[in-house]
């Protein structure tokens, strides 16, 4: 949103004007340009011999100590719960797998067509907590973002390569349907009015892409037969890559292991 | 106040034939206790020359209230914040001083020449004033690209941010009396020791600018 | 720029449109064309409080057309808080600077001030019209704010550092909304800057023969003082613009400390002083109270001496009272800052400087009071909003005495005590004003009078109802209720107090409302009033020796002369109950 | 005409001294020891003030009816003023105001121009968009440093502590809740994380903007009676605009006897450690 230093250097106010509006229309114009994007009469893919990575994903360490969150503040987000609520970043099961990590195809499948798909990707909020805390979309795709709470939320994604917006939803408010015109891997979603509240959206140019469930497993279907690179993000302690082939109808496994230290 | 000198009566100021109502003669009203009034009924009626030395004095007391805000915000950024490290200013600057400074004195010289009534002599002066302008403001640009050259710009720490700011905004201000500069050169047959007015009032700006300058100067240099 | 206008200065009438109407240089148009810039922000303005007053107490309430006007800021309806701030943000900005400074001072004046003092024209035409012209820029630029981005800003119209300095991290419209609103303000500095240059040169140096200082009508007194003070004032706001500007685009930290995060997002920059933005901004935020409230005071004490027959009571303890003012309106702008962080003694030192500024605040209305005393009182709709002025301002005034007071204003601080305290005592104190200046002077500017019974009925409601409206703020800030809150159904201890804010909500339609039967008189009236004559309300200052509306050059190459002050009302043994300020002829008593 | 707007004008004076007099809108209870000398402050210049307003609001209605023009013959006075009358009330007028602000000068130099005892319970109060935390130092005594680059609320982290590596920060015990024992003399020092905030506790009488950059330190005492008025829980909330949830910024003050908050200080503790 910053406004070129020569323009203002020439004070003129109205061609800041005109440059804020410029500006604007050409994010509309990228959004729409996005599935052109694509590399022209791209492979589509062939779902008979399309196969699939598995895997989990394991931290290998102490396991973390989670913090309580402290929602004293507002007594909708309290009630909406019996017991301590706990951080979600850094969270390691027993047997050392871990949830909520994003694992995606990063390279090797460009050749390819994959038209955003029509149906949304829905984001709750939820006891002042967002459901699901980590979340794959493709670019255009549409954002679903619902309120399951009686209190009012705002939606701040902090992108760093889109562009960044913040809306408040009250409650009985409609939903909001927002879009992402480029991929990034991963854009922080943040409540200003629950500051603990924290999803993150991984926005990816195709649908191989994958959340660990509670089990700390993946899996992506639908896989063309090929070399990909694989990676695999955490909130906690950073992304690690890995290449993988894919035969068809096969299934490959990427197993990734993350150890402390490593991360933001 | 500045209003020294009283209209001389029944002339008009230059180029008051141009718009002005024809078969009128210039009265020095405004005083509102009959000073300088000299018509009778059904004499003209023009804004006196005072009135230009009381507005350029009312502007310079407005940029005197820019830079004092300059000034306090940069006193309070040094005093309050340990990330203040001195910017080493390029030695031009001081060149750039010699040359506002003569550009003063043969704006000076000039209106001397003009109370004299030696046109030519004026319109040299007037000439070299402008241009030892332009060769400040070209001199002031040399020193921002010797900034610019050693990595120091706008941002990179709060006494730099104050060196172009203060720079820029002296800057800025000094174009407008080059403007002035220019102008009273395009109209310089016009000027004699009567009609004199422009060349006044554009001479408190100019040499309120070459006294803003060296302020900046000892603000930017000055330990404290 | 003054060479430039050497000399350009005595121009004939022109003849095309543009040149009449748009790019005009003659003091009367762009007087006028100030008032309508102003007319059209206090509509929006008015509109933007009734959308607010409207959410605070139905926050769930769907408004119509509010989602097609803004989409993201009000979806379905539904007004968020960050749209509930944002127009905050543009009614605070719209009122105190397009209106309170515009109208009275710019709009008025303009029109009034050469005609009063003999004059033909302001002393720099050409600058009086880049003034407007600027200003109008100003306006156009921070209304684009509705239309780009997020919106306009949510920092509200004093723009506090770090919010408004780092972007659109720290909330919706603090993107190009708040970069569009610095820019604005910028141009606005500048348009009042070249106005007030022209203001006080004109005063000083136009006056007519026999014109002296203290033989000036009490509006010229306000508007020149009000100009001195835009004149030191706007300049440092300018300044202050420009280094905030430079911290939004120029990455520069002039207000902007280390380690700020927000949203979880590192700041980058260092070592700047939030503090430093207060200090400046009401250095010029202080003064500009003054200069929105000084002309009103100087159209009331016009207006009141003229309708009650009888010279202003204290003439030259008004003229001193008006400069105290703008004397110590310089030392008093900590007063906003006592819980800032700033030196407690410093606070204090402050404080005592506030309370001193009341004095000549007092003396203004014991001379009223004593101007309507053993007058023969005219209560014309232009005297009824005379009247008001000095019963609103009185009202406003003395809750200024709460919070002058460091110990008192701890409680008091941030409260809607202060919302009532500012709107009426600057706000619809200078608006009567504004009024009251209408009523009267609208037959001098286009000719016509405006209807009386219209007037009546619109003083009756707009008087009574601001009082509904900005009386119970009072009470509400007793109870801590505080300001700029979106809504009241988050904060236990404002709950109870919904039901009053309804009252006012209501109050504040009523009165809106009412600002359509003086729309519809004034436009009504401009082509339809009777016919005014050239001294309908038998007063004496020199605007009432020329024809309504007066010629372009309004003496018609006349030099009046001026033989008396402005407030001879009642001579004993004069012929009428008034003498004109240029009438020759001695009079019996002095 | 005159006779309605004099009515006018005296029944909103009156209304409005009623609503005053009758405490119908009133200010919150006070349960700090130093706020009995603000609310005197407070009442001092309400009645000062109350007195001006009656007397100025019912001098011109009563000058408007009185001087109306009732078509006789009578000339209004012609007077250009009395410069006694002039002196008196300017010297009456600037007595009263100064004299008014100088009498609050103890109650506010009780407040601000002293620092808080040795012993006062010190507490850290950290704002941000839009919530606050509040840190005490733990049995050591001290607050250990706050790193930027550790501050996130989403791992429960927000004041960007090092536990691990900063023993000083170890022992600290972060809260959303601000709890204080009763009759002990506590000092907050003020933060901010992001952009200016407030902190206002409208029953203790305290008001203090957090300004990002700085530690602002304010100090206060909780009188018994603080514990006698719902449950001794009191609305911290936030008065400084500081973005779209400026509305809802608010965190609860909870006074305890000194045993109760020692146990709920453990219990923190532990929760923590």
């Amino acid at each position: 949103m910053k406004i070129p230093r020569a323009l203002w250097v020439a004070g003129m106010a109205v061609t800041l004007l005109l440059a804020g509006c410029s500006k604007k229309q050409e994010t509309a114009e990228e959004t729409s340009a996005v599935p052109s994007e694509q590399p022209a009469g791209g492979t589509p893919v062939d779902p008979a011999t399309a196969g699939e990575i598995t895997g989990k994903v394991t931290f290998n360490g102490p396991k973390p100590k989670l913090a309580v969150l402290h929602m004293d503040q507002d007594p909708v987000c309290v009630q909406k719960h019996s017991s301590p609520v706990y951080a979600e970043d850094g969270e390691v099961n027993g047997n050392g797998t871990v949830p909520n990590a994003f694992v995606y195809v990063k390279e090797g499948a460009d050749k390819y067509t994959f038209p955003a798909p029509t149906e949304a990707v829905t984001l709750d909020q939820n006891g002042c907590l967002y459901k699901p805390h980590v979340l794959g979309i493709m670019v255009g795709q549409t954002l679903h973002i619902i309120s399951s709470d009686p209190t009012t939320h705002n939606i701040h994604p902090l992108p760093k390569n889109n562009p960044e917006w913040n809306q408040s939803q009250a409650p009985g408010a409609p939903p909001i349907d927002k879009k992402f015109a480029r991929p990034e891997v991963m854009i922080p979603v943040k409540c200003n009015q629950h500051p603990w509240m924290r999803a993150y959206i991984g926005v990816v140019k195709n649908p191989l892409y994958a959340v660990t469930g509670e089990d700390g497993t993946f899996t992506i279907k639908g896989v063309p037969p090929g070399d990909y690179t694989v990676e695999a993000w955490t909130a906690t302690w950073g992304t690690q890559d890995q290449k993988v082939a894919v035969s068809p109808k096969g299934t490959a496994t990427a197993d990734f292991t993350f150890k402390p230290g490593a991360g933001t | 106040m500045g209003s020294t000198t009283l209209t001389p009566p029944k002339t008009k100021p230059p180029r008051g034939t141009r718009l002005g109502k024809p078969g009128r003669s210039g009265d020095g009203f405004g005083w509102g206790d009959g000073h300088g009034f000299s018509g009778g009924p059904g004499g003209g009626w023009s804004v006196p020359a005072r009135a230009y030395r009381t507005g350029m004095w009312l502007a310079l007391g407005a940029i005197v209230m820019l830079f004092a805000a300059f000034t306090s915000a940069l006193v309070v950024r040094r005093g309050i914040s340990n990330d203040w490290v001195p910017t080493a200013l390029p030695r031009i600057l001081y060149l750039n001083t010699v040359i506002l400074a003569a550009s003063s004195l043969t704006l000076e010289l000039g209106r001397r020449a003009l109370t004299a009534d030696l046109a030519t002599q004026f319109s040299r002066w007037l000439y070299a004033t402008a241009g030892l302008g332009i060769a400040f403001v070209a001199g002031q640009l040399t020193a921002w690209h010797q900034l610019a050259a050693r990595g120091v710009y706008l941002a990179t720490n709060p006494s730099s941010s104050f060196f172009y700011l203060l720079t820029a905004a002296h800057g800025v201000h000094l174009l407008g009396g080059i403007a002035a500069l220019a102008y009273l050169c395009w109209r310089v047959a016009g000027f004699n020791s009567s009609r004199r007015t422009a060349v006044d009032v554009t001479a408190i700006y100019w040499h309120f600018m070459t006294g803003l300058w060296v302020y900046i100067l000892v603000l930017l240099t000055a330990r404290f | 720029m003054e060479a430039h206008a050497v000399a350009t200065h005595a121009h004939a009438a022109p003849t095309g449109f543009i040149r009449k109407y748009i790019f005009s240089l003659d003091h009367k148009v762009i007087g006028k064309q100030y008032y309508f810039l102003a007319l059209f922000s206090v509509v929006v303005g008015i509109l933007l409080s009734v959308l607010m007053r409207w959410h605070l107490v139905w926050p769930d309430a769907r408004i119509p057309l509010l989602d097609k006007l803004s989409p993201t800021g009000a979806p379905g309806g539904i007004m968020t808080p960050e749209y509930y701030l944002s127009l905050l943000t543009m009614h605070g900005t719209l009122m105190v600077f397009f209106v309170l400074t515009t109208a009275p001072q710019s709009g008025f004046g303009n029109f009034l001030l050469p005609i009063q003092i003999g004059a033909e024209d302001m002393a720099f035409p050409r600058l009086n019209m880049l003034s407007f012209w600027v200003t109008f820029a100003g306006l156009v630029v921070l209304l684009s704010s509705f239309f780009v981005g997020d919106g306009p800003p949510l920092s509200g119209w004093t723009a506090y550092t770090p919010l408004s300095a780092v972007g659109s991290v720290a909330g919706p419209g603090e993107g190009t909304g708040q970069t569009l609103w610095v820019i604005s303000i910028a141009l606005f500095c500048v348009g009042s800057l070249l106005g007030a240059l022209n203001f006080i040169t004109t005063t000083l140096d136009l006056r007519t023969r026999g014109l002296t200082l203290m033989r000036l009508p009490l509006t010229c007194w306000a508007w020149f003082i009000t100009a001195v003070l835009a004149l030191l004032s706007f300049a440092v706001l300018f300044a202050a613009g420009v280094l905030l500007l430079l911290d939004r685009v120029g990455g520069t930290s002039f207000f902007v400390p280390a380690g700020l995060v927000v949203s979880d997002q590192r700041i980058a920059h260092s070592g700047g002083s939030p503090l430093l933005w207060q200090h400046l901004f009401w250095f010029f935020g202080h003064p500009e109270v003054y200069i929105a409230i000084l002309p009103g005071m100087g159209i009331t004490s016009h207006v009141l001496s003229t309708f009650s027959r009888k010279p202003i009571f204290g003439y030259r303890a008004m003229v001193y009272a008006m400069m105290a003012i703008g004397f110590l309106g310089f030392m008093v702008w900590g007063h906003h800052m006592f819980v800032s962080g700033m030196s407690p003694y410093v606070g204090f030192a402050f404080s005592v400087f506030t309370m001193a500024i009341g004095v000549p605040s007092a003396i203004k209305t014991f001379n009223w009071l004593g101007t309507l005393w053993g007058g023969k009182l005219r209560l014309n709709t232009a005297m009824l909003f005379a009247i008001g002025f000095v019963s609103l301002f009185v009202s406003g005034g003395l809750s200024g005495l709460f919070l002058a007071q460091p110990p008192v204003d701890t409680n008091l601080h941030a409260t809607y005590f202060v919302v009532g305290h500012f709107h009426l005592v600057m706000g619809v104190a200078a608006i009567f004003g504004m009024f009251a200046g209408t009523f009267f002077w609208f037959p001098k500017m286009f000719g016509r009078m405006m209807n009386e019974t219209l007037g009546k009925i619109h003083f009756w409601i707009t008087f009574v109802g601001v009082y509904c409206i900005f009386m119970p703020m009072h009470f509400l800030g007793l109870e801590g209720n505080i300001r700029r809150y979106s809504r009241f159904t988050d904060v236990n201890f404002l709950v109870p107090l919904i039901p009053l804010h309804k009252f006012m909500t209501i109050a504040a339609f009523v009165t809106a409302g009412a600002q359509f039967i003086f729309l519809f008189n004034l436009f009504w009236s401009m082509f339809k009033g009777e016919k005014a004559t050239e001294n309908p309300w038998e007063a004496t200052s020199l605007e009432w020796t020329v024809p309504s509306p007066p010629p372009f050059d309004n003496f018609a190459g006349r030099h009046p002369v001026v033989y008396r002050g402005p407030y001879e009302f009642s001579v004993p043994g004069a012929p009428k109950d008034y003498v004109m300020q240029d009438a020759p002829e001695p009079v019996a008593a002095h | 005409m005159a006779l309605a707007i004099a009515l006018v004008i005296a029944v909103i004076t009156v209304i409005s001294v009623y609503v005053f007099w009758a405490h119908v809108w009133w200010l919150p209870v006070d349960v700090s020891t130093h706020g009995a000398s603000i609310d005197h402050q407070f009442m001092m210049t309400l009645i000062m003030t109350g007195i001006v307003f009656v007397l100025a609001q019912l001098g011109l209605a009563y000058f408007v009816w009185k001087y109306r023009d009732r078509g006789d013959r009578r000339p209004a006075k012609y007077s250009h003023g009395n410069n006694a009358l002039e002196i008196t009330w300017t010297t009456a007028a600037f007595i009263v105001f100064v004299g008014l602000n100088l009498l609050g000068y103890r109650s506010w130099a009780s407040m601000r121009f002293t620092p808080a005892a040795a012993d006062a319970l010190r507490v850290e109060v950290w704002g941000e968009q839009f919530q606050f935390y509040f840190r005490y130092p733990g049995p050591d005594g001290q607050f250990g440093p706050t790193h930027v680059n550790l501050m996130n609320d989403a791992t429960g982290n927000a004041l960007g502590l090092d536990r691990d590596n900063d023993p000083a920060s170890k022992d600290d015990i972060v809260t959303a809740t601000l709890a204080i024992p009763v009759n002990r003399e506590v000092e907050l020092i003020l933060h901010s994380k992001d952009v200016g905030h407030s902190f206002y506790v409208r029953e203790l009488r305290v008001h203090q903007d957090l300004v990002p950059g700085m530690a602002i330190p304010i100090h206060f005492t909780a009188s018994e009676d603080a514990l006698n008025y719902n449950g001794g829980r009191y609305e911290i909330v936030c008065t400084q605009l500081c973005g779209l949830g400026h509305y809802k910024m608010r965190a609860f003050l909870q006074v305890m006897t000194q045993e109760d908050f020692d146990k709920w200080l453990k219990q923190q503790a532990e929760e923590q450690q």
